[in-house]
């Protein structure tokens, strides 16, 4: 039946109401949220709007994967958390904070480190990914774990006062080596610890990664695939730019299909920077 | 409001007095290696083409101040640096094979992995 | 002393670090912030994530003003709200979130609808003020107390798909009346509750408004007064433009001084429209 | 993407090659009484000089769809709506006294309240 997937129970009608009553989303597109899955990696500056507006919406299954635990100085952005969860799992953290907001969503929670001998097995099981993690190697495996899978990559970052939000492998668009065949030599990293991030900057990062990830759970909108959004705190100016399609001679998505050996190079964190993959922005 | 400088370009000893505006942007962390400036606009001679491995390395000799090595590697930009020329991605623009052009806008933007 | 405005104690010191080593931010700008104080009018959807910003964020003390409760249709959207305070008065679910999320920060609730009989009372006993409302005549009202008492209001829309934010009475700006002498008409003005909204519109401008109004309470950063923000969520688009200037023929904060008596008729609501203020976007 | 239509200006009986393109976007709900359409690209005849009213007439008899009363009261448009002109505040450029010029992009948008 072409309307099975517009079924939406009575609770869910009542709570989804606004949506329901919007002509660009409408019944259809809730159901299909509804019925989406959706991986979050990292529950830090960037996860925490995007698990908290992913949660709101309704979003049927949401998977969070992150090794870290909540610190003092993650509360001034990481809006998820509180006090009381100060030096416990950031992923139990969010998954209270969602069971509390939205019990209708069921949420899978992954205590560890998004890496090479995971990254197949969590993303698998999920629709959509999300990528708030905050270091060059997670991002990097995302990608070319999305492009593997043939999944879409939401991807935002933040440090200092600015913030930079694209969507991967989406609809043959381009991937992150489309656009950077290789990653930044680490000295040219800056992350949230080390540079300190404005906290709202994360914020608006994230909720601008929730609202691209329901759009495309719902078909509904255009998506910011092969466009970058950039985004100056200090003079609230946003600026979108237009990027390449995918790069025939890729080494993930194109002819290099993922073959090449130093892909597997660019998984490794440097070792001087053992920082967990949230406790960035 | 980002300062911003206006600085000759002076390759060659000779002088000329037609000149093509070009403004420059740095963002992403870039803006560090350029004394704190995000927004330069300088005045280049446009008696001669001027290709991008000519701009890169006016850039250089001009007005980069500190470690080289995090703007240019191998006669182009480091990995994770995005180029934009007016608005676009310079990739869709032929990227090293482009010639500035008067009034050009361009862009460098330091990709963010924070999270 | 000079510096005694520096002054952080050792638990604002640690917690937030991350601003502390921004140089945009600093110890100075964070002891600004966390000496102010910040009246948000209305704990909706743009409410939630401007509340949650500015307690992370250590602003010292925050009042929230809104009469309405928690209702189910609300959580798809305002995020500072959970299951457990359905049908419970708004601002203690904000107060209780905020005191969670950070107890170095003193809340006052004030449940009651902003109106002529408390709006300068209530609006007197803060530095800054946020219009998180979701009607005409508490705009109108929220602008007219700003220019009366010298305040800045930081205001923010968001209605379906989109949104909107600017800053009014900021250093000589523009105030509500300067571009919009009169209200709307009632049969053109939408409300989240007839129209729909899709939940992180409120959220990214809500956040938006926090960012605004850190800057400001700090004293860093260009503020977004004489211009107007757009969002346009279905292509993810933002646009800003430049408006007028203060209007010196303005009946609010040039020479009509606030003395027509047209004005006080823009604070009544239609009798239509009997929406709390808070349960908008 | 929103549908553009081009529409021929055709308040006189007499015709004319030259044309002048404009673009007009219509947000913030306007669009409903728009054919639920945002972005228009329409042309107008550029022998005469196009005030800002005549402007607003040919809207409301060319492609306003329904409820007039919704855009425009007492000759100029009505309590909350804000126009723009190429990106700036109207105001800032005369506002009815404005005069349409070949390229222009003029927007209307209707000021949110919800919240
Ligand atoms: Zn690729
Ligand atoms: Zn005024």
């Amino acid at each position: 039946c072409p309307f099975s997937e517009h079924a939406l129970n009575n609770a869910q009608i009542r709570r989804y109401g606004r949506h329901l009553i919007l002509p660009q989303i409408g019944a259809a597109a809730q159901a299909r949220i509804c019925a989406g899955s959706v991986l979050v990696i990292g529950a830090g500056g960037l996860g925490s709007p995007v698990l908290q507006y992913l949660a709101a919406a309704g979003v049927g299954r949401i998977g969070i994967v992150d090794d870290d635990v909540v610190d003092e100085t993650n509360l001034h952005r990481q809006v998820i958390h509180s006090e009381a969860w100060l030096n416990r799992p950031k992923v139990d953290s969010a998954a209270h904070a969602i069971s509390q907001l939205n019990s209708l969503v069921t949420v899978e929670t992954h205590r560890c480190r998004f890496d090479v001998t995971n990254a197949t097995k969590l993303s698998e099981q999920y629709d959509l990914m999300v990528d708030c993690s905050d270091n060059p190697a997670t991002r990097y495996l995302a990608s070319d774990t999305a492009v593997r899978l043939g999944k879409t990559l939401v991807s935002a970052a933040a440090v200092g006062t600015e913030g930079q939000l694209t969507v991967y492998n989406f609809r043959g668009g381009p991937c992150i080596r489309c656009l950077f065949p290789r990653p930044p030599p680490h000295q040219t990293v800056r992350n949230c610890s080390d540079s300190g991030v404005f906290g709202p900057v994360p914020g608006a990062l994230g909720v601008l990664q929730a609202l691209e990830a329901l759009k495309i759970l719902g078909d509904f909108g255009e998506v910011l695939s092969e466009k970058l959004l950039l985004f100056d705190a200090m003079t609230c100016s946003f600026r979108c730019v237009r990027l390449r399609a995918r790069m025939p001679d890729c080494a993930m998505c194109g002819s290099g299909r993922g073959e090449s050996a130093e892909i597997q190079e660019d998984y490794i964190s440097p070792p001087c920077s053992i920082t967990a993959q949230s406790s960035g922005p | 409001k980002a300062t911003v400088s206006r600085t000759s370009f002076s390759r060659s000893p000779f002088r000329c007095s037609t000149l093509m505006k070009i403004d420059i942007n740095f963002s992403g962390g870039l803006e560090f290696l350029f004394d704190n400036k995000k927004d330069y606009s300088v005045d280049l001679p446009d008696q001669e083409t001027i290709t991008f491995p000519d701009f890169l390395g006016w850039i250089q000799k001009n007005i980069l101040k500190e470690r080289p090595e995090l703007f240019v590697i191998d006669g182009t930009v480091r990995p994770g640096i995005l180029v934009l020329i007016n608005e676009v991605d310079w990739e869709l623009e032929g990227n090293l094979k482009y010639t500035i052009q008067d009034g050009d806008s361009i862009v460098f933007i330091s990709t963010l992995h924070g999270g």
